[in-house]
């Protein structure tokens, strides 16, 4: 692994820039336990106070220091992110991996309830869930909903591969070979759909990470959280914008932007690493 | 022929049964919440002045009877699938007596339109753009194209619709700000009218495109850089077949269905409404007539909103399924 | 630098060759009305989701703050929240004030004569038994319950008196005819009586009582247009003169940041309210723009209280000592600071700030604050600091200099008096007299678990509460409780009725701000409206607090008349009852940013002209149209 | 190369060659993380092909025929790179290549004298058009008449294929696979052009289809004169229709012969091998299978690639590269067991 | 009838294709018998174009498609009564696949010995003499290979024949009965191609193995196989010794492919 990590750092533009602007989000959300101030609590700061020396990225209007809440803001967003990922990629993966395997009714049926997760309407149904669930909406909870629906449409995209891996004769193979297939679809199928893993693991963030953002603009989140959709809704609350207060939002912005960025170039990279057409053309040679 | 009848009945049956679920998942989550559209409207109605507090609770009586929420949960379950199959979702109860499907039926003219619109637009700019940066894989100017949408695709909407506001609504006021038309412009299909609508759209359209493009171009790019590598798409390069013929007739063209899937679902989502659009920029539109009957505790109106949304993506999804073996002639229906 | 005008050139180009700009009109202007004759006004209701109703008898179905009540409906009586056109008191439809039998169960309205519908039809005491007996007919009406509780009959002696027998005595009765905010409004008997259910009837297009009819609306629901009446003279508002703005546009503005651009724009003459910094923002940017102050705090303080109002129902907050220990944590600047930047209008009792209330209420009791002793179980400790609003001028006029008043009066007027110090040990000397204690910096109950307490609010819908729960989490959680935010953003009614709450931001407290009486709450925080734990509660006593002393008030003022001086007494009784009992926190004013914007027109209520309350979807926003004039 | 070796294409009895190819030299070159490939894949070819022929070329998998048709066909795309020699058409003198030769040049002999059929006829085919545009893409720029006429000709050029016109309306996967190799024999073949490149056109046909689709080839050749170079794994396939065969191994061309010659009197060790080694209806004699695999062309064996498993392995033959010598008339070999006089 | 190896009981396999009300339904295998002898082991061709079903029984054969109608028995199991996990391991114990495509028949991402210690460890429960390493290089010697070429190897670092024979040692690790071999060589380059086909013989001859070989090359078939049986569009068109079947066939289709088939010797005729 770190062999793959050092050649792609040593041989990929793309790779080394997003490795450093994730680093820097890393950086941001770990310097997060050393921040001297409570990020929930107001009027620590002088308020108002544009990006200086002493205040870096400025303060808010809640006299809180900028930089501080946003390194709050970004590991709780990028934990934030990585969860609805990691759980919807975990969900689409067996869904998808086992319906196109299995086939049949468990695949009929499977894709049925998938069906009716690609055609729910999300927003009704997340706000909806914050007034069931009122101040329980940790943000732990929101990524759990969110991840429950956010996989359906990526799991067909799975199973579609997963359909022509079985009818490739190495998994015939396995099969004879005695695996079972958990074996099967864990240790045969799923370096081949890695890539779409990947290039959806992106969009999911983008997308939970737009969600949320949204959701607190309209205020269906738990605001005492910090998040950069947090830091969004307060800055409207007080105004920022048109009050002059630009550093409030144009910092934030900026580090969600640069993360997503980031993201996408190392998946890019990665992609052509892990992407097995890439790495079996590079096998290949002469045809 | 008779074999695509049978898939399309098969088809059809699943529809069925997807909105069927839908419906119910939405029904149980609607009826989950704590607000009651009792007290909702007690307190916006007491709110306005000075009541006797004795007077509410006969208030609160007649209302749950106006509302209709009396009967046990199995049967206020039934008399809602008796009426969702008449298309009838009952009357609003945070706008009663207007029915739900008035409310709906005044809003939702504006957010398929505008969505409509912005989706078809985003998709065709990111899709052409996409298809040429998978085409023109060394080409400087779409790899820097591909490098804004990329950098635009995460900024928050809300962000991003704000600045374009003040931008062109304050710093250089050029375009209106608030509403679907201008006021005081009765909704007729006029000339001014609709040059108003168009003038209205604008800035939310700009904004939903924006954000749109990035996703389709990305999805196209990576779609035609796989197609490129076919076999056919080398074979007509190598037989002096135009470039832009390649392009279009055998790259874009072999990428597209997956890419129409997409465009299908979105389209058919723009029953959803755009709650951030709608609320920046003043549109007219279902995602506010949502949030606010959520508010409100109106589940009439929510599920009438859920319901319509449902349906929109069930049915772009179901066309989609339908049209596939035009689009890919490959596709047996199985 | 020639790169710039190169930018600049190519802008220019841009914005000549725009075909959208080209129409000159692509903002806010409006066809076929002189914006010199037009009125634009926010409509705080955002935007109307049932735009084409306009039966406001109907509950709940259209919109609050079209301007349908405000111009074009009327009723009996008016009460302004501040000096009022011509005192505080209006008689508009009925001539004179009511007449009252001695035991308080008739109640006699005399009538204007010469008032005229706007479909030509004239105004008569059928109306107002229209009024009554339509609704007391139909439960689903608005005011069915109110007058059916009320009204044992009405009749109309003659076409401009009416008599209105009571099933109880009530000497507020004629407070459903009064207008603060909104009342009973007089439906038209020749409409009504040609509908079949005037519950299911839309009233679109309304037939107006008042001096404006409607023009035109948006089915959407984003905006409304009225217009001033041919025969406005033939309306009760001529008394005072001619309406300035001959058009009202009422509109949805959108977020925050829109309205204070629109008015930058000068497309938005009156935001009704406004973040604290979009206000700053305003003063900073426009040389036009008003508020009810000329400087800071801007904001006009409405007859409500926000205060932290408990759950006395709950075991923990039952005793008075751990509210009042509560109270004493609280460092109200820090609250002003945090809610309103430091532009509230604090008070220590349960009144508002506002209106006649200092002269009535907060100056008088002054004394008897800074005497008042509070038993701390060790000690006995004066917790009352006299000196907090100017304490908190003097805090800001570094940062705001000219604009912070320097006369004690102007800085008691916009600042407020006297708030309790903030006294950590009074206050574990309280809670521990309460059985709570203090282990390892965290307070425990009596019964051993951690001291929780949360506190609701209500989100984005009152920014300014949000910030203040946010804050005084903040102070309490110093000091060692357990506090927690809240958020019951959309639910809070539900909730607050349910009693599903530690304690709530919010106001219990509301006024007719121009009038002493405040039997407008007071009179349903009797006990005998105290619901049970679990059962919903009636507004407005969200506290659910019951106290024998507070009945025996209560029942007092209603058996003394609505201008009664001894009602001012009994009110200053309560008052007293409420500090020692300290069922709610008071706070602060809930103070609201209207922002006027004198392009168009000036005129508008200020702090030195304070005719009226600035905040445009009141009933009484009627009285600023005819002082508005056209500027320049 | 030694200056002994016989230059192709100077036979007496021949005129100029419509192709031929020198000295070629193309490599698949990689980079991959650090990690430089470069597999030679054709190493040093040179053959010449006459007018009206059919010229095969046979080997197996990895042997480079398909590079080498390929690079013929001017398909040269990185990874894969020209690395010297020249390729002449008698119609495109003097550019040395297709590579070489000016855009508009290359435009104007593809398909009209040029034509290439690429292998794996399942996907050369643009799967969502009809195969009427493909007539229309490929072909219709070349001809340069009204789309009726054309309509016309290509009805009529499939009807000498016999083909039915219906073709044209059907999708490349409503067609069996031998009729979607036919179709696209015919596509290649409407600009009636000078040279043909066919790379494994009857690979994956059942042996049916497979032996009418050859007859198809032999009859164009006939009707239209075009010249042919066929590839194919299948010495069967040539045996049936080439008049001239060369033999391909790891890169490079072992033996070149009339096929009749090569089936008759195989000389190269490796020839020899295949040949002996085919199984035949009616022959019980057991057969011995070559021992070793082919060579890795990222890293080939020093001197002859073959000699790791080769009989008749001399010494020599590890460090030194046999040139391709005449041996007899019209039949050419690289090897130092067969040209004894090279070996000394 | 006991001491058959494999019954194959007049099979058919109908797939259909459309829909419920009315789909298209293609006969891939019509009514085919065939047995083999426990007793004798024996190479046994099914020859056929594509479309004749050859695959499809072959299939049907390794279980991996379930007949229409018929029955197949092996070893006198009835093949659909194979349930669990553990019956179908113990099926698949006696009897084993080789595919037609070498290159994948293993998967390209991953080590070719993972394939061999696998089969090893399922199938032969370890007795403890003989390390799970001394059984496939045991194996790998008996395909002409050793474990020392193949460990840490990736497919794409071998030839296909190399390939084919990890393929034929990795069925031999689970000692089967029957090695049913899906057009084994026709990918496999004519050089290395008949050392393949030798290795059946050899594996039936030395180890007792049968063999289903499945193939469209009637030369390698007559090469090897002891009977034949050809196939047309489903169904058997003629079966008998590989020998006497092909020297003289019989039925018109068997003539034509036999006509069909490219053999050298015809460019001598030229």
């Amino acid at each position: 692994m770190t062999g793959i990590l050092r050649d792609l750092w040593r041989y990929h533009a793309e790779f080394r820039i997003g490795a450093a602007l994730i680093a820097v989000a890393l950086l941001l959300s770990v310097l997060a336990s050393f921040s001297p101030y409570p990020p929930q609590q107001v009027y620590v700061v002088p308020p108002d106070v544009p990006p200086s020396l002493t205040y870096w990225f400025g303060t808010t209007s809640r006299g809180q220091d900028v930089f501080w809440q946003l390194t709050f803001a970004m590991r709780n967003t990028l934990l934030f992110g990585c969860t609805v990922a990691l759980i919807s990629r975990l969900l689409a993966l067996t869904i998808g991996l086992f319906s196109g395997y299995k086939g049949g009714w468990i695949d009929r049926s499977l894709m049925a309830v998938n069906d009716t997760f690609i055609v729910i309407p999300l927003l009704p149904i997340l706000v909806l869930f914050f007034f069931v669930m009122r101040d329980r909406m940790s943000w732990l909870l929101l990524a759990l909903i969110m991840a429950s629906l956010g996989w359906a449409y990526d799991a067909r995209l799975i199973r579609a591969v997963a359909m022509s891996l079985k009818a490739r004769e190495f998994t015939q193979s396995s099969l004879f070979s005695g695996m079972s297939t958990r074996e099967i679809l864990v240790q045969e199928h799923l370096p081949y759909v890695m890539p779409i893993v990947f290039s959806t693991t992106l969009n999911n963030m983008v997308w939970s990470i737009g969600l949320e953002v949204t959701l607190a603009v309209l205020g269906f989140t738990d605001i005492n959280t910090p998040t950069i959709g947090g830091m969004i809704y307060w800055a409207n609350q007080h105004t920022a914008m048109v009050a002059g207060i630009w550093w409030w939002i144009a910092f934030p912005t900026i580090a969600v932007i640069m993360t997503f960025i980031g993201l996408f170039l190392l998946a890019v990279s990665m992609n052509d690493y892990i992407d097995p057409r890439s790495r079996l053309r590079s096998f290949g040679g002469a045809s | 022929m008779s074999g695509y009848f049978a898939y399309v009945v098969r088809r059809l049956a699943q529809f069925v049964l997807v909105v069927f679920i839908g419906i119910n998942i939405a029904y149980v989550i609607t009826h989950a919440t704590p607000i009651d559209p009792v007290e909702q409207s007690i307190s916006v109605v007491t709110s306005f002045g000075n009541t006797a507090p004795d007077a509410i609770e006969k208030m609160r009586t007649s209302l749950r009877e106006l509302y209709g929420l009396g009967g046990s949960p199995v049967e206020q379950y039934l008399a809602f699938w008796k009426r969702i199959l008449r298309a009838d979702f009952g009357p609003s109860m945070s706008a009663f007596p207007t029915p739900v499907s008035t409310l709906i039926g005044r809003a939702l003219p504006w957010t398929a339109g505008l969505l409509a619109v912005s989706t078809i637009v985003a998709w065709g700019l990111g899709s052409l753009l996409g298809g040429l940066a998978g085409y023109y894989q060394e080409s400087r100017g779409l790899k820097l194209i591909g490098v804004i949408a990329i950098g635009v695709h995460p900024i928050p909407y809300y962000i991003l619709a704000l600045v374009l506001l003040i931008v062109f609504g304050f710093l250089w006021p050029v375009l209106p700000i608030t509403g679907g038309a201008a006021m005081n412009l009765p909704q007729a299909p006029t000339f001014d009218f609709i040059v108003s609508v168009m003038q209205h759209a604008v800035l939310p359209a700009l904004s939903l495109i924006l954000i749109g493009v990035g996703s389709w171009f990305l999805g196209m790019r990576a779609l035609v850089s796989h197609v490129v590598t076919e076999d056919y798409v080398v074979y007509a390069e190598l037989a002096g077949v135009r470039p832009w013929r390649v392009l279009s007739s055998y790259v874009m063209r072999n990428a597209l269905p997956p890419q129409l899937t997409g465009l299908a679902m979105s389209l058919g989502g723009i029953f959803n409404g755009a709650v951030i659009t709608e609320k920046v920029f003043g549109y007219p539109g279902v995602g506010s007539l949502l949030v606010d009957a959520v508010y409100a505790g109106d589940y009439g109106l929510v599920l009438g909103v859920t319901t319509v949304s449902i349906l929109g993506v069930s049915t772009g999804v179901l066309v989609i399924d339908l049209l596939y073996p035009l689009l890919d002639p490959r596709v047996k229906v199985t | 630098m020639r790169c710039i005008r190169a930018l600049l050139l190519v802008a220019s180009a841009l914005m000549q060759s725009f075909p959208l700009a080209t129409s000159g009109h692509a903002q806010g202007a409006l066809q076929n009305i002189p914006r010199k004759e037009l009125l634009i006004l926010e409509n705080p209701e955002g935007t109307v989701k049932n735009a084409g109703w306009f039966n406001i008898w109907a509950i709940n179905a259209g919109s609050q703050s079209n301007g349908l009540q405000q111009v074009a409906l009327d009723t009996l009586w008016y009460i302004d929240p501040e000096s009022g056109l011509d005192g505080v008191w209006d008689n508009s439809l009925a001539s004179d004030k009511p007449q009252y039998n001695a035991n308080f169960t008739e109640m006699t309205a005399k009538l204007r004569k010469g008032i005229f519908w706007s479909d030509g039809v004239e105004f008569t005491a059928d109306d107002v038994v229209a009024t009554v007996t339509t609704q007391i007919k139909h439960p689903g009406m608005r005011f069915s319950a109110v007058l059916a509780s009320n009204v044992a009959s009405v009749e109309a002696t003659d076409p401009y008196t009416v008599v209105f027998k009571l099933k109880k005595p009530n000497s507020r009765f004629h407070a459903n005819f009064t207008v603060r905010w909104g009342a009973v409004w007089i439906l038209p008997k020749h409409v009504f009586e040609k509908v079949d259910d005037p519950v299911r009837f839309d009233f679109n297009k309304p037939v107006s009582l008042g001096a404006y009819v409607l023009n035109s609306y948006d089915p959407d629901g984003k905006w409304y247009i009225w217009q001033l009446r041919d025969d406005w003279q033939r309306t009760t508002l001529a008394r005072y003169g001619k309406p300035g703005p001959k058009y009202l546009a009422y509109i949805d503005p959108g977020p925050p940041d829109k309205r204070v651009i629109a008015q930058l724009n000068h497309e938005l003459d009156v935001i009704h309210d406004i973040a604290p910094e979009g206000m700053f923002a305003l003063a900073k940017q426009s040389k036009v723009t008003r508020a009810w102050f000329k400087g800071f705090p801007y904001g006009h303080p409405d007859p409500t209280l926000p205060a932290v109002i408990f759950n006395t129902q709950n075991e923990l907050f039952r005793n008075p000592d751990v509210r009042w220990a509560l109270a004493l944590l609280i460092d109200i600047k820090a609250v002003s600071m945090a809610a309103y930047r430091g532009a509230a209008t604090i008070s220590a009792i349960g009144v508002p700030p506002t209106g006649a209330h200092p002269a009535t209420y907060h100056q008088p009791m002054e004394e008897w604050l800074k005497g008042f002793e509070l038993d701390t179980g060790k000690r006995k400790i004066k917790p009352y600091d006299p000196t907090i609003g100017k304490q908190i001028a003097e805090m800001l006029r570094p940062s705001m200099g000219e604009q912070i008043p320097s006369d004690p009066a102007e800085i008691a007027r916009a600042f407020g008096m006297g708030w309790w110090k903030v006294d950590p040990q009074a206050a574990q000397e309280l809670l521990e007299k309460a059985g709570f204690t203090k282990r390892g910096g965290a307070w425990t109950t009596p019964d051993g678990k951690p001291f929780t307490v949360r506190v609701m609010v209500e989100g984005d819908l009152r920014p300014v509460m949000t910030r203040a729960g946010t804050m005084i989490v903040q102070l309490w959680k110093q000091a060692g409780i357990d506090a927690r935010i809240d958020v019951a953003q959309g639910t809070l009614p539900t909730r607050r009725a349910a009693g599903d709450f530690d304690t709530f931001i919010g106001w219990s407290v509301e006024t007719w701000g121009g009038h002493p009486d405040l039997s407008y709450f007071l009179d349903s925080w009797h006990s005998q409206f105290v619901a049970e734990p679990g059962k919903s509660q009636p507004l407005r006593n969200w506290q659910r607090w019951s106290s024998p002393a507070l009945d025996k008030i209560i029942e007092s003022i209603r058996m003394v008349g609505f201008d009664d001086p001894k009602s001012t007494e009994l009110g200053k009784d309560y008052i007293k009852l409420a500090v020692k009992e300290m069922p709610t926190i008071p706070l602060m004013a809930y103070n609201v940013f209207t922002a006027m914007d004198q392009t168009y027109w000036t005129g508008y209520p200020t702090s030195e002209n304070p005719y009226t309350n600035p905040v445009p979807n009141w009933g009484n926003s009627r009285y600023m149209l005819v002082k508005l004039k056209p500027a320049g | 190369m030694t200056q002994a070796e016989t230059m192709p294409g100077e036979l007496p009895d021949d005129a100029q060659p419509i192709l031929s190819v020198r000295d070629l030299q193309a490599h698949f070159r990689t980079d991959r993380f650090g990690v430089k490939r470069d597999v030679k894949a054709v190493d040093g070819v040179s053959f010449a092909v006459r007018r009206g022929e059919i010229y095969g070329l046979a080997g197996e998998s990895s042997s480079g025929k398909t590079t080498l048709v390929r690079t013929i066909a001017g398909a040269v795309k990185p990874p894969l790179d020209v690395v010297g020699g020249r390729v002449d058409f008698a119609f495109l003198p003097g550019y040395g290549g297709l590579r070489r030769a000016p855009a508009a040049e290359v435009a104007r002999i593809r398909w009209r004298h040029l034509s290439y059929i690429m292998q794996g006829s399942m996907n050369v085919l643009n799967p969502v058009r009809r195969l009427r545009s493909a007539f229309v893409d490929f072909a219709y720029p070349h001809i340069g008449e009204s789309r009726k006429q054309f309509e016309q000709d290509v009805v009529a050029h499939l009807a000498r294929l016999k083909l039915d016109p219906s073709v044209l309306a059907a999708y490349p996967h409503e067609l069996s696979g031998g009729m979607r190799q036919r179709a696209t024999i015919a596509l290649a073949t409407i600009c009636r052009p000078d040279v043909i490149l066919a790379d494994e056109p009857t690979t994956a046909l059942d042996v049916v289809v497979q032996k009418e689709v050859l007859a198809m080839i032999s009859g164009i050749r006939r009707e239209i004169g075009s010249s042919v170079v066929l590839v194919s794994h299948d010495l069967g396939v040539h045996a049936q229709v080439t008049d001239r065969l060369g033999i391909m191994y790891a890169g490079r061309l072992i033996e070149e012969a009339a096929t009749v010659e090569i089936f008759r009197n195989p000389l190269h060790p490796y020839t020899r091998h295949l040949i002996s080694s085919l199984p035949r209806i009616g022959d019980d004699v057991p057969r011995k299978g070559l021992e070793g695999a082919p060579p890795n062309l990222a890293d080939p064996p020093p001197g002859c690639r073959f000699h790791p498993r080769c009989p008749l392995a001399m010494e020599i033959c590890r460090h030194k590269v046999p040139a391709t010598l005449e041996t007899a008339p019209g039949h050419r070999i690289a090897c130092f067991a067969v040209n004894r006089s090279e070996a000394a | 009838m006991s001491d058959l190896l494999l019954d194959v009981c007049q099979v058919s396999k109908t797939f259909t294709r459309g829909g419920l009300l009315s789909g298209q339904r293609i006969a891939a295998v019509k009514d085919v018998s065939l047995q083999l002898d426990a007793a004798r082991p024996e190479i046994f061709a099914i020859v056929g174009e594509s479309g004749s079903g050859k695959t499809t029984l072959s299939r049907m054969i390794l279980n991996i498609e379930i007949p229409t109608s018929g029955k197949l028995l092996f070893d006198g199991v009835d093949l659909a009564t194979l349930r669990t996990g553990a019956d179908r391991l113990a099926f698949m114990h006696k009897v084993q696949p080789i595919f037609q495509n070498p290159f994948d028949s293993f998967n390209p991402l991953k080590r070719l010995d993972r394939y061999l210690f696998m089969t090893h460890r399922r199938f032969i429960a370890s007795d403890g003499r003989i390390t799970p390493e001394m059984a496939v290089d045991e194996a790998l010697h008996k395909v002409g290979l050793s474990l020392k070429e193949v460990s840490h190897r990736y497919p794409h670092e071998l030839s296909g024949g190399q390939l084919q024979r990890v393929a034929i040692a990795r069925a031999l690790l689970a000692n089967p009965k029957l090695i049913v071999a899906d057009e084994p060589v026709s990918m496999i380059d004519a050089s290395l191609r008949i050392s393949i086909v030798n290795l059946f013989k050899t594996l039936r001859d030395d180890l007792g193995i049968s063999i289903i070989y499945v193939t469209h090359d009637l030369a390698t078939a007559y090469y090897v196989s002891d009977r034949i049986m050809i196939m047309q569009k489903g169904s058997v068109v003629e079966s008998g010794d590989a020998r006497t079947v092909l020297n003289a066939p019989q039925h018109p289709y068997s003539r034509q492919l036999r006509e069909a088939a490219l053999l050298p010797d015809v460019a001598a005729g030229l």
